[in-house]
């Protein structure tokens, strides 16, 4: 039946809220179950192109000894220049498996060090300003042997203790096999994340533990 | 594992006899807390921030006349009025006697503040502002709030929470070395002392009026004050009476039943005013 | 008791329709000067928005002011369309008929207003959100096992108005269908398309017509407890407040039930008066409507005087200290004390004068004066019991301290008379203010016919 | 620790990651960086705090305090527990030290002045060779008529200005507003001592304080807060009992448990009538050999002359203040004074700020020795000197004497160079002195200030060279008064200062300056460092005291660890022997308080200045924290106001928040009406420390009407026998001006007093000792 000339205002009208709406939705709903949304948070370029799958999973670097703070505070933290050149003084990415690319990004580090420039790094994660995250304190929970049974992220049982790098997985994600590391790689790290996690393995959920 | 922090109930006892207003324990709490400078206009509106305030009351007519000090603080009330009627939960009671609040949650009604009968929450009326270079000293620990926040004395979580972290790092007896079950990596007073965990007042304090520790401590100076508070409270509930001449221990408008973690001592008084 | 010359029904349809079939010059002036406060106090609001509650005038005990007080009276006056529609309709009341409309829509709109005074008070009105909302996408809330707090009188708040203006814009859609429908017969172009849209199909059937009846009186019995609700849970917001002496009062919701219909009352009565002025409605609103409000209204404020009285005589009785220093504060206390000074007189003494004597009722312009004096005290009332209660809360006379409203402040209550006025305004282009079938309904109804001796209504209604 | 900190420090310096974690709350420029440091040290943990032991400049006393520092910025500043003077304590002056370090307004490099002097015209120039070649040159040329103005100095810092001071044939002299001679003045004759007492209040039983602001301002506070704290309600001991004598109503005053309100300047003849009686009813304590101390017959007679029957009506003391016969009163209290023991006799502040202070201070000092708490427990406690022989313990501070005759050497040319470090005399002198324009006015006139921020004096300044600050600097202080027992206290810098600063250490470009001068065989050291390393040797070598350590290296680190050396084996005299007839002399020397300028009549006033609770005197008026903490009393902040009794107010009509012209003999002031109930009908009190005219905003943004000095309106009056400034000696006359600011205070808008009707409803609740 054709709808009466006087209804399709009506049906116009209708059709356009009905969008409207559901645009919203839809959005609203593409940003909770993405993370972060539509790519927003994808890291931007950093200064040097570390690739994570070259230092972990071929040479087998474990997570701590770069980033060597997680074990001992709130910050896993970046290593220090000095750090890099441990390696790097001997490694020149001059070997035949190396690139070009490999060379001019280590050369660059170098000359970090040589000239006494920090390297400026760009967040990947950010922890709100309202947040306190122990790194440490999480660690010391998952490689903990005398607790028998443990949660992940998901909900799911953990029996053997992991050592410290595959806890970082738990949370980061298969860093290690990654050239580039983005906020996607890992957990959408929000409020009920975290909340949930706790409550699965029954540690403290008081607000003050985590927020300052 | 994560200490057991739920096993903490912490209070404060306040002397009020040794307290002589010397303002230290406000500007420690300023230092500490990030608590935006409170310029001359803040004081002429009468929306400074003073999380700890030392209040003058005066008493009597020149030339008899005295006038007494009384820091007052958040009372970490256990039946706080704030609580109940905050819309969002910004504001609860956590396990371990603290009244707290959780700034990014606040929308800003205001209505904790009224229902406060103490007058200790304060409004951000304004965002906060501090000279580039003094934002050097803000600390890490404590979140920077902005306008449209309320803010109060959080009995400085952040350094009992750094506390507990040593206590759960160590995980070792400081003195013997043995290592600690789990469940008893308790914060205790001595480690509060040494550690510099106690809240910011109560370390600057100088004629130590502010003491502070975990109520069921036996080694903290508060236990025996809060056994008692607790005693006068539980006697009044079951009806009886509580003869109050003989016994220091009070506690701020008890009659409105908020049964703060918060005892006063009261002041010792040989001359008193002859009251009009 | 029904005054006047019977009028016929295209007499009703011509002159009620007038104000929306053509619009004289001073409408679009006086939309466009109200338009202009609002924008004002819209810009206002802008500022505190951005700079912050600083800009106010509110300090540490004084943490609710001018918008707390704002909101309590746009309440307030939204009583007033329930009261009349509802009660009136279910008992039947005959003067009821010119006025319920404009008194729904009046409730509806002040409703509105109301409701926007604590979201701009909270000075960050989007963080509302965590308030609200009950979906996954914002990253608190429901989805994390953490619920709004139910104990809070700010949720029950916000659940009751919110029911109360759902159940008042059905209340005047159900009323307005009939109308509609004889707009939609009088209109052409878009506007008939619209009007036909919101006429849902209304032919003027029995049926139809037994429908729209039971739906009329069925929500009129269905918002009555909504309506006792609404301004008790308001009230709550006060008498919740432990710690605030002079607000912590058992007696608080039907003291405050009462000057709401008080207030609201009196502010229908203005509002008739002034579209009978502005419309020429003289047909219709008829002195025996306002005479008719006028003595409602003495009931009505004198209920509200007997609970204004205990809640002064309740709070001194128990000479608690800090109670006492409010009452002194209130009375005693410039300028405190001339406010209610003031603030009684005219809301009392002075109008309940004017309604006991006919000739108040039935001179216009008395009757204005007493119903703006009425509401002036009745936003009084509001403030002297908000303000001087948190200026004197509790003991610690340390930190007692007053309040001076900003600028700002004024501009924004300002604001909001101006932004009910224009929406009442332009609202009376769109939809007749007085419900055509209802007037002609008594028209019908008022016909008589002799039989013998006695005059019979010469039409029954089917109740 | 010292390998960690230097490190650390070294590291920070390079890095600026702690902006990263520090400064940045909200999206900030920046914040979204993550820094990798070039070099890092191995044991560091980043993000964890550091607890470095340092000294606190902030104020005169010395208190030994602990920083936090987190990613190369300082956080907090708290007491150092192990610290004998303050044992962890701190005012709230201590925290403010922080804001110093980060003030907005600090002086990022030299200066060289533009305009002409005193107008506050400055360009910066560089460090080498413009400030200091030209420091150099002005050295050579004037050095030999050059005066230096310092704090008081104390410890090496004190030697090296001395030193430096002579090698080039300068003068060098401590300032302070109200400075402390007349005390010490009275410490030397009734106890023959250098170096200024303690007081053992921890286990006093009875202090009688006159005048002493001690739990606010006076000489130590935080020590005497200390132990007063442990005096009321300290375990295993009864509660003590405490009474002041105070022409003001002073913090101090409002903890006692008896204030008596007495004229001002007539507290020395309370103290001798006190005596009076004691000697009269013989109660002096066991062992007092009062005949010696009396000085004879010829001393009772003397004594004779201040019996309470005599000095309460002139000192004003009524029945109402007494609570009865005033006599009586007075003698009641030297019976409980002399019963209850130990009990300790405090004179300070205004009562030794009148012409007749000394006499004053004498006379209530004197009282100890009667009660036999002359280095007892719970008495006075005598002070030993430094342990080095060379370093001073207390460098020489100057009286106004001084400061009249050098503003004169000024005037005439005979001063050609002037050197400035921690002080600010033209704010901290009497205006009437004119030094300001002594200063402007002279032609062949080289000022060089080394203070870190503008003040009034540095504003003149031809050269500003600025200072580090002392978080970031080399120090080392000998505990004034101390503990009883030798104690040192050593500063360290905790942080770098920021990169967009160029401080340079004072006592480096002293020591540089000798060098460069030819002056190495009066100060041989290439550092200040190296000059307190030395000092550090030296009490290695003594052997003894509370470090224990191996080497001489390991003792440096741990004297920097522990923020400290002390001895308590090392203890100042415990007997001391009164001068014979030590009353009488006093007596002898008795006068009556004298007032010039305006002079008592019946519409003036007598004026008593009181040091700002946490400003003091106005140095550091610059700290928003100290400015913004409020008064104890009053509960005022930022503006200077004058408290006024409530018949005062009355008789003026004037309300809170009224702008009243103070008015002198000198010169008048405005400042903002506090009206309260406890000043008496006859006094006004100022607070000093705000009215500056120059430097940051924080001290300086507020009207004339809103802060002003106090000192621009004193008579030059000079204490008898000490030549410092009798400061409470001024009477005054007030006026309405007819305006009116809103007052910035902490209080609500009506006077705070408990209404309370029932005892459930009271706030501060009290109890009787003989409940308790």
């Amino acid at each position: 039946m054709m709808p009466s000339a006087k209804m399709l205002p009506l049906m116009v009208a209708g059709g356009v809220v009905t969008v409207v709406v559901g645009f919203v939705l839809v959005v609203l709903i593409i940003s909770t179950f993405s993370n972060p949304p539509f790519g927003l948070g994808n890291a931007p370029a950093q200064p040097v192109a570390f690739p994570h799958s070259v230092h972990v999973a071929e040479n087998n670097i474990q997570c701590e000894f770069c980033h060597r703070n997680v074990t001992k505070g709130e910050a896993a933290t970046v290593p220090a220049v000095e750090q890099c050149l441990f390696c790097h003084q001997n490694i020149d990415g001059t070997s035949d498996t190396a690139s070009a690319i490999a060379q001019t990004e280590i050369e660059k580090v170098r000359t970090a060090f040589e000239t006494d420039q920090p390297i400026n790094w760009e967040r990947v994660h950010r922890l709100p300003d309202h947040v306190r995250f122990i790194h440490e304190a999480h660690i010391r929970y998952f490689t903990d042997e005398t607790i028998p049974v443990k949660y992940g992220i998901n909900g799911e049982e953990i029996v053997e203790s992991p050592d410290v790098a595959q806890t970082c997985t738990i949370c980061h994600g298969d860093v290690g096999n990654k050239v580039e590391v983005q906020p996607k790689t890992g957990q959408s790290l929000k409020m009920g994340t975290c909340l949930d996690c706790h409550r699965e393995n029954s540690v403290p959920t008081d607000c003050t533990v985590c927020h300052k | 594992m994560v200490a057991q922090r739920v096993d903490h109930k912490w209070g404060m006892v306040v002397d009020l006899d040794r307290c002589t207003g010397c303002q230290a324990c406000v500007v420690a709490c300023q230092a500490e807390n990030n608590i935006p400078i409170n310029t001359k206009d803040y004081f002429q509106q009468r929306r400074a921030y003073e999380w700890i305030r030392i209040e003058r009351y005066w008493e009597g007519q020149f030339p008899n006349v005295k006038a007494k000090f009384i820091p007052i603080l958040c009372q970490h009330c256990e039946n706080a009025p704030c609580e109940p009627v905050c819309p969002v939960f910004a504001t609860y009671h956590n396990d371990e006697g603290m009244n707290v609040q959780i700034y990014n949650r606040c929308v800003g009604t205001r209505y904790c503040s009224v229902n406060c009968p103490y007058t200790v929450r304060f409004f951000n009326y304004w965002e906060p502002v501090w000279p580039e270079r003094l934002r050097n000293q803000l600390n890490p620990d404590v979140t920077v709030r902005s306008r449209g926040i309320m803010e109060k004395c959080s009995f400085c979580v952040q350094r009992l929470r750094r506390g507990e972290v040593n206590v759960e790092r160590r995980g070792l007896e400081p003195l013997t070395g043995e290592r600690i079950p789990t469940a008893d990596r308790k914060l205790n007073y001595r480690q509060m002392k040494e550690g510099n965990y106690l809240p910011s007042c109560v370390q600057a304090c100088p004629t130590n009026a502010l003491q502070f520790a975990d109520q069921h401590d036996e080694t903290g100076p508060v236990k025996e004050h809060f056994d008692e508070a607790n005693e006068q409270i539980e006697t009044r509930e079951h009806g009886g009476h509580v003869d109050e001449s003989h016994t220091r221990v009070y506690r701020l408008f008890e009659e409105i039943g908020t049964k703060p973690n918060v005892v006063y001592l009261k002041k010792v008084e040989p001359f008193p005013v002859e009251k009009a | 008791m029904q005054e006047g010359t019977p009028l016929q029904s295209r007499q009703i349809n011509a002159e009620l329709l007038r104000t929306i079939l053509n619009s004289p010059k001073w409408f679009w002036i006086a939309i466009s000067i109200l338009g202009l406060i609002v924008l004002f106090a819209m810009a206002a609001a802008g500022i505190m928005i951005n700079k912050g509650m600083g800009v106010t005038g509110l300090n540490r005990p004084v943490m609710w002011g001018f918008f707390i007080t704002n909101f309590v009276f746009w309440i307030g006056i939204s009583h007033a369309g329930v009261m009349l529609s509802a009660i009136l309709r279910l008992s039947k009341a005959e003067w009821r008929r010119p006025a319920t409309r404009a008194a729904e829509i009046l409730t509806v709109f002040s409703l509105m207003t109301a409701m926007m005074m604590p979201l701009i008070h909270t000075g960050r009105p989007w963080r509302l959100v965590y308030w609200i909302y009950t979906l996954p996408f914002v990253p608190y809330d429901y989805a994390r096992g953490i619920w709004p707090n139910v104990r809070s009188p700010l949720v029950w708040d916000p659940s009751a108005v919110y029911t109360y203006l759902t159940s008042s814009i059905l209340f005047v859609i159900i009323a307005l269908v009939p109308d509609f429908a004889v707009l939609r017969d009088r209109t052409t172009g878009m506007s008939n398309r619209i009007y036909g849209m919101l006429a849902m199909g209304w032919q003027g059937n029995p049926r139809q017509w037994k429908l729209q009846i039971i739906a009329g009186v069925l929500l009129s019995a269905l918002i009555l407890p909504v309506f006792v609700s609404v301004h008790s849970i308001v009230s709550w917001d006060f008498g919740m407040a432990v710690s605030v002496k002079s607000w912590h009062s058992t007696i608080f919701a039907p003291y405050f039930v009462v000057g709401a219909v008080h207030s609201g009352v009196s502010a229908v009565a203005f509002v008739l008066i002034i579209l009978r002025y502005i419309y020429g409605w003289q047909n219709y609103i008829r002195h025996e409507h306002i005479d008719a409000l006028g003595r409602l209204l003495i009931v009505v404020a004198t209920g509200w005087f007997y609970f204004l009285v205990m809640e002064i005589i309740f709070g001194i009785y128990g000479r608690e200290a800090d109670e006492i220093a409010v009452r002194s504060l209130q009375f005693t206390v410039n300028p405190w004390a001339i406010w209610m000074l003031i603030f009684v007189v005219i809301t009392y003494f002075l109008p309940v004068a004017i309604w006991l004597s006919k000739t108040g009722r039935r001179n216009l312009w008395i009757m204005s004066f007493a119903c703006i004096s009425v509401n002036i005290g009745m936003w009084l009332e509001r403030f002297l019991i908000i303000v001087p209660g948190l200026a004197r809360k509790q003991l610690l006379t340390f930190d007692w301290y007053t309040y001076r409203p900003s600028a700002i402040e004024w501009i924004l209550v300002g604001g909001t008379f101006a932004m009910v006025s224009m929406l009442m305004l332009f609202i009376a282009r769109v939809v007749p203010l007085i419900p055509l079938y209802d007037i002609k309904e008594a028209e019908i109804l008022r016909t008589s016919i002799k039989i013998g001796r006695v005059s019979v209504p010469a039409t029954f209604r089917e109740d | 620790m010292k390998l960690t900190r230097r490190n650390f420090l070294a590291w920070a310096g390079i890095g600026a990651v702690g902006a990263v974690a520090c400064e940045g709350f909200g999206i900030r420029y920046g914040e979204l960086d993550i820094q990798s440091p070039v070099r890092l040290p191995e044991d560091l943990v980043r993000g964890t705090d550091n607890w470095y032991a340092s000294l606190c400049r902030v104020c005169p006393s010395c208190e030994g305090i602990v920083v936090r520092v987190m990613e190369g910025r300082a956080k907090k500043v708290q007491g150092n527990p192990f610290f004998p003077t303050n044992q962890g304590k701190s005012h709230a002056r201590c925290e403010s030290g922080l804001q110093a370090l980060y003030h907005p307004d600090r002086i990022p490099s030299p200066l060289r002045r533009s305009g002409p002097r005193g107008s506050g015209q400055f360009l910066p120039v560089s460090w080498q060779p413009n400030g200091i070649d030209s420091l150099r040159s002005a050295l050579q040329a004037r050095g030999s008529s050059s005066v230096m103005i310092t704090e008081p100095l104390r410890g090496h810092l004190g030697l090296l200005a001395s030193r430096f001071a002579s090698a080039i044939g300068g003068e060098q002299l401590g300032f302070e507003s109200l400075d402390n001679n007349t005390y010490r003045a009275a410490v030397k004759n009734v106890f023959q001592q250098d170096n200024l007492p303690d007081f053992d209040l921890e286990n006093s039983k009875f202090i009688l304080s006159f005048g002493a602001d001690f739990l606010s301002t006076w000489i130590s506070p935080t020590r005497f807060n200390r132990g007063y704290g442990e005096f009321r309600q300290g375990e295993h001991r009864d509660r003590g009992m405490f009474y002041q004598i105070d022409s003001r109503f002073s913090m101090t005053a409002a903890s006692a448990d008896k204030w008596l309100p007495v004229r001002p300047g007539w507290e020395g003849h309370i103290a001798l009538s006190l005596a009076q009686v004691i000697v009269a009813e013989n109660l002096q304590a066991t062992g007092v050999n009062v005949d010696a101390l009396v000085g004879g017959a010829a001393g009772t007679q003397a004594l004779n002359n201040f019996r309470p029957e005599l000095v309460a009506p002139m000192a004003g003391l009524t029945s109402e203040m007494t609570g009865g016969d005033p006599v009586e009163f007075l003698k009641n209290l030297a019976r409980s004074f002399a019963k209850t023991r130990p009990a300790v006799a405090i004179g300070g502040g205004s009562a030794g700020a009148t012409d007749n202070g000394l006499f004053n201070l004498e006379a209530i000092y004197a009282l100890n020795y009667l009660v036999g708490s002359v280095g007892v427990e719970g008495g006075v406690t005598l002070n030993p000197g430094s342990p080095w022989d060379n370093v001073p313990a207390a460098g020489k501070v100057g009286s106004l004497a001084d400061w009249t005759r050098i503003t004169e050497q000024i005037r005439s040319g005979q001063t050609k160079m002037l050197m400035l470090h921690g002080a600010d005399p033209v704010h901290g002198l009497p205006e009437s002195l004119r030094l300001r324009d002594a200063i402007a006015q002279a032609e062949d006139l080289f000022v060089v200030s080394f203070s870190p921020f503008l003040d009034d004096t540095s504003a003149m300044a031809d050269l500003i060279l600025p200072d580090r600050v002392y978080l970031e600097d080399w120090g080392d202080d000998i505990s004034e008064p101390g503990p009883g027992y030798q104690t040192i206290g050593m500063q360290q810098p905790v942080v770098n200062p920021l990169a967009d600063l160029d401080p340079l250490s004072f006592p480096d470009v002293l020591l540089t300056m000798a060098q460069e001068l030819g002056k190495e065989s009066q100060l041989p050291w290439s550092n200040f460092k190296s000059m307190l390393r030395e000092g550090s040797d030296a009490l290695f070598a003594l052997n003894r005291g509370s470090i224990d350590a191996a080497s001489a290296d390991d003792f440096w680190n741990r004297l920097l660890q522990r923020g400290g050396w002390w001895d308590e084996k090392s203890t100042g005299p415990t007997k001391v022997q009164a001068p014979n007839g030590l009353l009488r002399s006093i007596a002898e020397k008795a006068s009556d308080p004298e007032f010039s300028g305006i002079g008592i009549d019946s519409d003036s006033y007598y004026l008593v200045p009181f040091s700002h609770n946490t400003l003091l005197d106005g140095y550091n008026g610059h700290l928003p924290w100290l400015q913004s903490a409020p008064d104890p009393l009053t509960t005022v902040t930022w503006q200077t106001w004058v408290e006024l009794g409530d018949s005062t107010a009355e008789k003026l009509d004037v309300k809170e928040g009224d702008i009243i012209r103070v008015e002198s003999s000198k010169d008048s002031i405005r400042a903002v009406a506090y009206i309260s109930p406890a000043v008496p009908p006859d006094v006004v009190s100022i607070p000093l420390g705000q009215g500056r005219q120059h430097g940051s905003d924080y001290a300086t943004d507020r009207p004339g009407s809103e802060s002003s000095n106090v000192m621009d309106i004193l008579e030059t009056t000079q204490v008898k026998g000490t030549g410092s400034l009798a400061w409470a000696g001024t009477r005054v006359r007030l006026f309405k001006t007819g305006e009116s600011v809103s007052i910035s205070k902490l209080e609500g808008d009506t006077r705070a007093e408990e209404i309370g009707t029932t005892p459930g409803e009271e706030i501060i609740k009290t109890i009787k000792p003989e409940n308790h």
